[in-house]
Order: structure tokens, then C-alpha cells, then sequence
């Protein structure tokens, strides 16, 4: 059974490649971007409304570690390997240490579409995961530097678009609970489906785009972008397990590891780390990791968790 | 007819969207009374900038002052954001109409 | 019981306050405004279909006499007490006579949630009393003067966005009833509630842009802009009493009184009394009433209807 | 029973016709066309998928056929009575022979309220009859001239925002099915009516601007307009009846052949036959074609369906 | 190579957005055969005007004409607008690239 | 104050966003290194253009360039828009802020 969504996702890309006219205006992007964000962290807030907080103190954390780790893994491959300048090295490391939220709406519809539980708090650690990799990325790149400007750094994390309206969406679901949402889900739950299907094929578009770059650079860069998820997603998947997660829960998981920004990641790097280029992280995580993981990713991060509960 | 002393100087830059605060904040610091924007897209050094979303977004800002101020700005601007940004700075002469009641406003 | 859209309207008020990044297109914002004039105008509409229309042209022409006689009500009190210059005070009496359609949509909601009966004709008075106070306002403002454009001003109130809006969703709505409504419903109606709570969450943003203005103005504008609807209110929910409306009419039409222009009304201001200053009225009735209507003020007139009917 | 979809249309008309200052954003009557082409794209391809492909053939290529021969129908017209420069008259001509997707829609949604039946694989049509008018237009404008670059009209037409939506919606639903489409339902069919209703609204704006020019280009433009969809609605229920199709098909038949292009040809005619004048084939097809066909044709090519059957 | 006759003045024009449709009316009244306008934010004695929303958005619109024309145009939005609105009002040369078939069109 | 060496020509071109592609691509051919564009509306000699929708949208570019790069350009604009096209193209001098790495880069 394959997801009406990935084929938007295959229309866009296949219209930017053959360079239809085809776009979507971005005010429309980003139409579409705040209702995904709102409806995941409302979902996820109505979810939580329903379970002890204290509970989930644990993952939590464990998922904040998690995001300071997975950068660190990757920024001497870069660095190393790759040879990449140390602020390029950095950058792409933050933007692998982060979480793609589109990519994480995959899952879910994923999993959705085959009645796959999976513990609905999830949402909470993707806002936890967004930020300790931008924090890890400008450490990377500068040191413990007297130049870095914290204060617009925490703004500029605390303060983005994503976390705004991912924990604004949260406390909002969490404080009126399953009932008070009922009047809005018709917007937001009701057609989180079709604005999915929707942001996907502009995400196609995009990605096209972004693919341009791949050739200028090189084979490293794909590789990397394809074995990083691969391997972040069974770290991910295992973190889950630890936590004796379902199924779906080390899914979700292990696609929260393998994903990468694109989205409050780069725009925190632009500021922060100016002299990484953009181009480069972006090519590597919105043109190689973001496809990858929402045609093939997903499923392959659904049999690690089948694989590992078989193996218990 | 044209009365020298309503020449001004119009600074036009075009730059990523993702910088468009810390630019304006940067100019207000340096002393600008003002400025506009308008959203763009654009093709230079760093590539095509299709507007399709924010990352990918450029802004094109304009701001009127003597022509003291305004090389002072470009200066800095220049100073700050040449060397790792989509940044395209041009100047020109304005002859700006006049607030009578604000003489020397822009001084 | 709180309701989710005026958490919307907190989250971007904090968002817009702590300088967040976010923030909503203004196509987005044009969309948002564009779906709630009409899906009330239909609404009204279809309610209207069901009842004589004659029966109600006396409260009609009520409402017409309250929308002339509210903005006179305030003036003197702007002129001689607030000191503000005439262009001034008859441009803020002006925004105060008229209606706020937002905030008519949050004590619909704030109704619909309780299970509150109301007077199902209420948007033929937002209709009826966007009107008047902008006559009103420039006669005020300038005296029967030659210099007026009447014919300009007309056509910009007539013609505006809101009223034909609002006044075409009511005529569509009364032409093709309840059964002709359904193919629209899901869009119109259906989704109402979540395109309110995003419209908030966008005004939450603006009005924190305005409340930056309110140091400048100081003590007696937030004073007027929160006594005024406190009395208005009052002024609403008697008149509603004395045609014998319900709970959930006075309630509303209490609402209607309190409630203040930031659309139509600055936009009239703007063209026929250009000397007056939009910052000030607009830090009136959007930094100050709106907020104040829809958490604390949309509940306060609730409860004038049940004393009201209490003493009755 | 008067369908509300036509009535916004009128509200736009007059609000444009009486200069108002409402308007929609252009990015939201973008993301309005795309929503209808995608919902039209999908739900043909759900249909498709129930039956055998193969035995569509013959009609596709009638309707391909259908496609080519139109624009030679009125082309002497044009050229010998209309006496339009040859580039005019290939142009207009190349409207007509083409389609209207906003036609269509109106026509679908009038079967629908009226529960009349249609043959569910009609929007393939649609996107088989957004071609071969345009390719004829440009060979009536320049004959088998080397001048034209082929390339970029084949580009411009294959490519073309329209088609992408339609033939990649058809596709999609051809591929997942009733089944896979229910989760994306919410957005793309629910919500259908209501955007319709928005995008006309919309249109009658648009329409009303287009129609400032109609006295510049006189009377016999106007004739033209409303004859021309009068025959080739004939043309089109015919052409349906020798197929067997049903009441409901042949009224679409008869629209489809009745309708004239705003988006496509205009577009690809700009680029390939620059010299003819756009504003004179907008006036007819969206000035005079296109209001006719919505209020007053979708009707009567239901007449015609109905006359047609009552004699076989 | 510069076509000395082909000079004409441009004038740009920063304001409300609330008054475009006032202002473009009055400059057609005024003689002007043609305008562009864009939609734009700003910063000026007015205060910050972001285009979150209809009252807060500026337009920026250009006229290009004969010298004479715009110094005609320029006087009487001054007169009309600058005292009570958002404006800012500047002028300069450029070279038009003009259409030889309708020679002096833009006189 | 002002340096002759870093004198351009900035060449504005207002057309319909039907061609924007078109000419972009014609641009790039003819050598230009960079463009900005920004969405339009506007009135001239083909009437008014609103950009309620795509067919009457306009776009406004700015290509910065040498004088003599500049003048191709706006020959080669002149002799394939003009006629049949909705256009305005019109130059002026600017002083571009340099890179000072990128020395001549636009020459
Ligand atoms: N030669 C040029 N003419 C016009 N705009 C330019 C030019 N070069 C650069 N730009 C604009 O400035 C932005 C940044 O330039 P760059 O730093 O060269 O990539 C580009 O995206 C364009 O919008
Ligand atoms: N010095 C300046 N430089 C550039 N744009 C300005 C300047 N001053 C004003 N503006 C623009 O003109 C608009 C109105 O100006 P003002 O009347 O000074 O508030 C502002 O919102 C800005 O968009
Ligand atoms: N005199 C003018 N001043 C400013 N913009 C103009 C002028 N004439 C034309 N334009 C712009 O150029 C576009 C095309 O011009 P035209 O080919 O004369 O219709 C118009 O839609 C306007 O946006
Ligand atoms: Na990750
Ligand atoms: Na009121
Ligand atoms: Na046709």
C-alpha cells in the first residue's frame, strides 16, 4: 500500500526536476508549514493532558542527550573524512544532530495508515530535539568563543517559528485537553492528511531544486547523507527499546535520529555560523537525507523496530 | 530646478531574507531614520535565490540619508556581511522632496 | 472551561511580545479575515431565511440609533478629558461607536461552547452597525463641512471589504437557506473554529505591535479603552433586554456595544479624516479593548445578561 | 434551486463591477487553482481505477480529435467576419478550442446538486483537451514556421502549471485507489464546494475587470462570446451521445467542447504568438464565455443533453 | 552613447498602502501615462510599518515622466499627503530605452 | 568621496510576469551575472496590469552591469519585447559597493 502523500512528494520532485513551471507561493509554504507545526503539538499536548508528566522525565532527558550526542558522532567524519572546513563540518553536523518535522509527519502518517500504535507524547521530544544540536554546532565551529552572541542565539532557538508554534501547540492541547480540541480539530487534525500532502509536493519542488547542487559536490556528500540516517536511525531505534517503546514508538524514534533539519537548523546556523556555507548543509539534508527518509527511510526505520522486538 | 541641497543619498541592498533583522537593526544602530523593504528573489556569486522559501528568500532594503551616513553604513554593512553572505550593495543620488516643516530631518 | 482560541490569541500575543521571529503572511492574514466575514455573513444568512424579516426592522433601526448615539457618547469625554485634539477624539469615538468582527466571532464561539441559545439574525446588526459611527466620526471631526467627500466616503464604506463580505455571505446565505448551504458547509462552517484560532494567534501577533505604542499614549488611553466596553456593554445588554432577546443575545449584543473597529472604521479614518493619527485609535481598540474583550470582557457581558434577566 | 457557487460568482462580479475595494491575494487564488486541480485530478484517477483502461481509448482520441478540430471551426470566423489580424484570430481561436477548468467544476457541482450522474473519467479530457488547441493556434498564427521553438512550446504545454496538477492528481488517484485517497479526503473533496465558491468569487472579480474592455472591442467580440459555446456545446453533447454516454456526461461533453481557456492557452499563446494581442482573447473567454457558460450554459448543455436523449 | 532626450525623471514614492488607490487616482488625474507599485514594509518618522496587516503595509510606487510632469506630481502629493501621512517622496534621472514607434510618447 | 572605478549601470526592466523566465534566461545568455526580481503591478501604454492573477501580474528586474554590457542587454530586451509585450526599461548610474576580493568581478 503506498501513501498518497510520498507520491505528492514524487509529483513536486519530479515537476522541479523537469523545471515545470509549477510552484507554490511562499506565503502558502508557509500556511501550510504553521498548520503542520500547530497540529503536531496539539495532538501531541492533548496526548500528554492524559498521562503523568513526571513519567516521561527519563526519555526526556534521554532524548536531550541524544541530541547533544549525534552531532558530536558525525562532525569528525565530516571533518576528517569528508574534509570539509571546521564551520561547514559543524553546520552539517547540527543539522543532522536536529529533527526534520516533515519528515517526522511521515512517520506518523505512516504508521496511521497501518494502525501502528505508537506513544503519543512524541511531539514532545521533537521540540526537546531541535535545539541541543544548533547549541553543539556553534560550540563545534567557534570554541567556547567570546564572539558568540548567546543572547541572540537563545533568542533565535527559543524564539524560532518552529518551537513557537511546536510548544505553543503542546501547551495549548495540553491545557484544553481532548474535549476543548474538538472545535478546532476539523482544521487541524481533519486535514493534516491533505496540508501534508500539500507541503510535500512543495517540499518536492524545493528538493528538486536543492539537487542542483549535488553534483558540485561529489559523492561524499550523498553518501554521507544516505548512511548517516541509516545508522542515527538504529541508535534512535534502540533508545526506544531501551525505554520499552511500541513498535510505532521506536519508529517514530528512530526516524527522530536519522531525520535532519531544514528548517530552524539552517536559519540558526546563517546567523551564528555565517561563514558555514548554507548551500552545502542543505544540499546534504533537504537533497539526499529528506527523500531518502521519507520513501525509503521510514519503512527501513519500521523494520529495525520489528527486527529488535523480535530479537527481545 | 533641482535644489542642491535636497540631495541625498539612496543605499539599495539586496540580501537573504534569513539576515533582514540583523541588518535593519544594524542600520537603525548606525543611525538610519529609515528604510524599506520589499520581498525578492535573485540570481548573483551565491547562486539562485528562488524565493520558494525562506531560506532560499531575498529582501531588497533601501535606505535614504546624507551621503556621509550612508557610506558609513555601506561600510559597515559591507564590513559585516560581505564576506559570508548573498549580499549585492549599490548607492545613487536622490533629490528628496522635502518636509518643509522638517527641515534638515535627514540631516 | 477555557477555550483554545483565546489561547491561540495568547500565544501570539507572548510570541509578538517576546519578539518572536513569527509570524503569519499578510495573504494568510487576508484569507483568515476573508473566510470568517463570510462564513457569518452565510450563517446569519440562512437564520435570516427562516423568520419573518419585517418583524425585525424595529430592532434594526435600534441597533442604527445605538451605532449614532455611541460614538457621541465617548466624544466629549476624549475632547475634554482625554485633551485630545477634535480630529482625534471624533476618530476614536468613531472606532468605539463601530463593531470588531473578530470579536463578535469569539463570543459566537464563547456561546457555541456553552451550549448558549442566541438570536440567530446578530450578524445583520455587525452589518448594520459597521456603518453609522463612521458618518458619525467625520461629522465630528470636521462639522458639515464642503471639504468632505461624501460620495468617497460612501463608497468606501459601502463598498468595503467587510461589508461586502459580510453583506454578501448574509444574501447568499438568506437566498439558498439551510439546504443549499450544505455543499459549503465544510469549508464556511465546519472549519470556522480553527480559522478563528489562527486569525487570533495573527492578531495575538499585531496587537503586541500596537501595545508598544501604549507607553507613548499613557494612562488615559488604557483607561478609556477599558471602561468604554465595560459601559458600552452595558448600554448592548439593556437594549437586548428591552426587545426581550435571550441569555445569549444580550450577551452578544452587549459584545457588539463594547466592541471596537480596527478595520473598517481606521480605514474610513484614514481617507476622510487624514489629520487624525491612526497610531492613537488603533492602540485604543486593538492594544487595548480587543484583548480585553475576548479574555475577560466577552465573559463579563455574559454575566450582565444573566443579572440582567435575573432582575427581569 | 440556485447553487451558491453562482452566486458568489455574482457577488465578486458586482463588487468588481462597483469598484470595491475586495480582492483575494494572488497567492491565495493560487493555492485556490491548485487545490481544484488537484481535486479534480484525483478524484478522475479514483474513478480510473475501477475500470478498464483500454476501452477508453476510442473516445480519448475522439476527444483528442474534438480538440483539434474546434479552433478550425472558428478560425475563418474570426479571421473573415471578426476581420482579427491572423495572430488575433488564431489566438481566440485556440481559447476556444481549449478548456475551462473553472467550467468544469461549475458543471460537476451542478450535477452533483441535482444527483444526476456523469461518466467519472471526465477530467481526462480535460486534460486531453488543454493541448491540441494550443498546437493548432500556433500553426494557424505561423504556419510550419522554423521560427517557432517547439521545444518551449512542448515545454510550456506538457509542463504547464495546469496539466502537472490534473495529470499528476489523475495519476495519483489512479494509483492509490478509493481506499488510499480517504485520509486526504478532508482537504481535496470535502472542502471542494467551499473553494470552488471562494475561487469564483475571485473570478468574478477578475471577470469584472476583463470586462472594461469589452466596449473597446466591440459588438462583434460579444456575439462571438456567447454564440461560439452555444454551437460548440451542441458539438460536445453530440460527440457524448455517439459514445453512449449518460444524461449527465453528455451535459459535460457539451461543456468541456462550450468552455474556453483563461489559463493555459493564455499563457502558452503569450510566449509563442506574442503578437496577438492577450487582453482580446481574455476579454472574450473570461469577459463573455466564461460568465455565460456558468450561469446560463451549464443549464442549457443540460437541455441539450436531455433534448438529445428524448429523440434517441 | 548616454541619448541626452531620452532623459526622463522617476519618481518614487513610499507610503500607506491604506491611500494607494487615492494616490494612483490623483497621479493619473495629474497626467501620468503610467506607474508600477509594490508592496513594501518600512521604517520612518511615522514608526515602524511592518505589513503584518492592511493598516500597517506601505506601497512603493514609481512614476517615471518629463521633468516638468513629475515636479508637477511631486508638488501636489507633497501638498495633499505629507502632512498627514506616511510619505517620503525622492527623485532622479534615468535613461529610458524608449519604443521608436511611439517617439515622445512619455512628453 | 566617490570612486569613478566602481560606477555601473543599473538597467530596471517592468514587463509581465508571463515572460519573467524568458528574459531572465535571455539575460543570463547575454552575460549577465546576477538579476533581483520582485512581484509588480502597474499601468502603462497596455493598459492596467492589477496581478489579481497570473496574466495581468507584472515583475520588476534589476540587472546591474557594466555600461557597456548594460547597453547590449537593453538592445537586445528592446528589439525582442518591446514591440509585442507589455515593457519598460530604463538605466542609471550606481556606485556599487565592491568586493574587494572579487576585484573587476563585474566587469
Ligand atoms: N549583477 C546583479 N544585478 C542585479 N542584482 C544582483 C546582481 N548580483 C547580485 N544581485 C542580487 O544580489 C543578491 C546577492 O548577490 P550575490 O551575493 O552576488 O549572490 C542576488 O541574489 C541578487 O538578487
Ligand atoms: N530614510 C529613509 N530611507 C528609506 N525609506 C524611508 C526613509 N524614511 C522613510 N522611508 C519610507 O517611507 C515610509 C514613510 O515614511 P515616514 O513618513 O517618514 O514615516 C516609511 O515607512 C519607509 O518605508
Ligand atoms: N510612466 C511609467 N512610470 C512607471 N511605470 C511605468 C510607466 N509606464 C509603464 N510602466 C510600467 O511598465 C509596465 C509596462 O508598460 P507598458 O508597456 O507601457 O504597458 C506597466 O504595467 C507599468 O508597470
Ligand atoms: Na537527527
Ligand atoms: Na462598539
Ligand atoms: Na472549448
Amino acid at each position: 500500500m503506498i501513501d498518497p502523500i510520498i507520491l505528492f512528494f514524487i509529483l513536486g520532485l519530479l515537476a522541479g526536476l523537469l523545471r515545470s513551471e509549477l510552484k507554490l507561493p511562499p506565503a502558502i509554504y508557509e500556511l501550510l508549514s504553521i498548520l503542520l507545526l500547530l497540529a503536531i503539538g496539539l495532538k501531541g499536548g492533548v496526548e500528554l493532558a492524559k498521562q503523568p508528566f513526571l513519567e516521561l522525565l527519563p526519555q526526556m532527558l534521554a532524548v536531550l542527550v541524544m541530541g547533544f550526542t549525534l552531532p558530536i558522532l558525525v562532525y569528525p567524519v565530516l571533518l576528517y573524512v569528508g574534509r570539509f572546513k571546521r564551520a561547514d563540518a559543524a553546520s552539517i553536523a547540527a543539522h543532522y544532530g536536529s529533527v526534520s518535522v516533515g519528515t517526522f509527519a511521515v512517520a506518523v502518517s505512516y504508521l496511521a495508515a497501518r494502525n501502528i500504535f505508537y506513544e503519543p507524547h512524541m511531539p514532545v521530544f521533537v521540540v526537546l530535539l531541535e535545539m541541543p544540536a544548533i547549541l553543539v554546532g556553534i560550540l563545534l565551529a567557534k570554541g567556547i568563543s567570546r564572539d558568540t552572541r548567546w543572547g541572540l542565539v537563545a533568542h533565535e532557538v527559543l524564539l524560532g517559528k518552529g518551537i513557537v508554534l511546536l510548544a505553543g501547540g503542546l501547551i495549548i492541547g495540553w491545557i484544553v485537553g481532548p474535549e476543548g480540541i474538538t472545535s478546532i480539530k476539523p482544521l487541524f487534525i481533519d486535514l493534516f492528511k491533505g496540508v501534508l500532502a500539500l507541503f510535500l509536493l512543495e517540499m518536492g519542488i524545493i528538493t528538486a531544486g536543492q539537487m542542483g547542487s549535488l553534483k558540485r559536490y561529489g559523492l561524499f556528500l550523498v553518501a554521507f547523507g544516505i548512511i548517516t540516517p541509516v545508522i542515527f536511525g538504529m541508535i534512535g531505534a534502540l533508545l526506544g527499546m531501551f525505554f520499552g517503546m511500541s513498535e510505532g514508538g521506536m519508529t517514530i524514534m528512530a526516524t527522530l535520529a536519522a531525520s535532519a533539519s531544514y528548517i530552524a537548523v539552517p536559519a540558526a546556523m546563517r546567523l551564528s555560523v555565517p561563514e558555514a556555507n548554507p548551500s552545502l548543509s542543505l544540499t546534504a539534508s533537504l537533497g539526499i537525507t529528506f527523500p531518502f527518509n521519507i520513501v525509503l527511510g521510514v519503512p527501513l526505520y519500521h523494520t529495525y523496530a520489528q527486527y529488535l522486538l523480535s530479537l527481545a | 530646478m533641482e535644489d542642491k541641497s535636497n540631495i541625498y543619498k539612496l543605499m539599495t541592498i539586496i540580501t537573504e531574507a534569513a539576515v533582514e533583522n540583523e541588518v535593519l537593526n544594524d542600520l537603525v544602530k548606525l543611525g538610519a531614520k529609515g528604510y524599506t523593504s520589499v520581498d525578492a528573489r535573485g540570481l548573483g556569486h551565491h547562486g539562485v535565490r528562488s524565493a520558494a522559501w525562506g531560506m532560499s528568500a531575498n529582501v531588497r532594503i533601501e535606505v535614504m540619508d546624507t551621503e556621509e551616513n550612508v557610506r558609513k553604513m555601506a561600510a559597515a554593512m559591507k564590513e559585516r556581511y560581505y564576506r559570508n553572505y548573498a549580499m549585492l550593495i549599490f548607492l545613487h543620488d536622490v533629490e528628496v522632496v522635502p518636509h518643509d516643516d522638517l527641515d534638515g530631518v535627514w540631516d
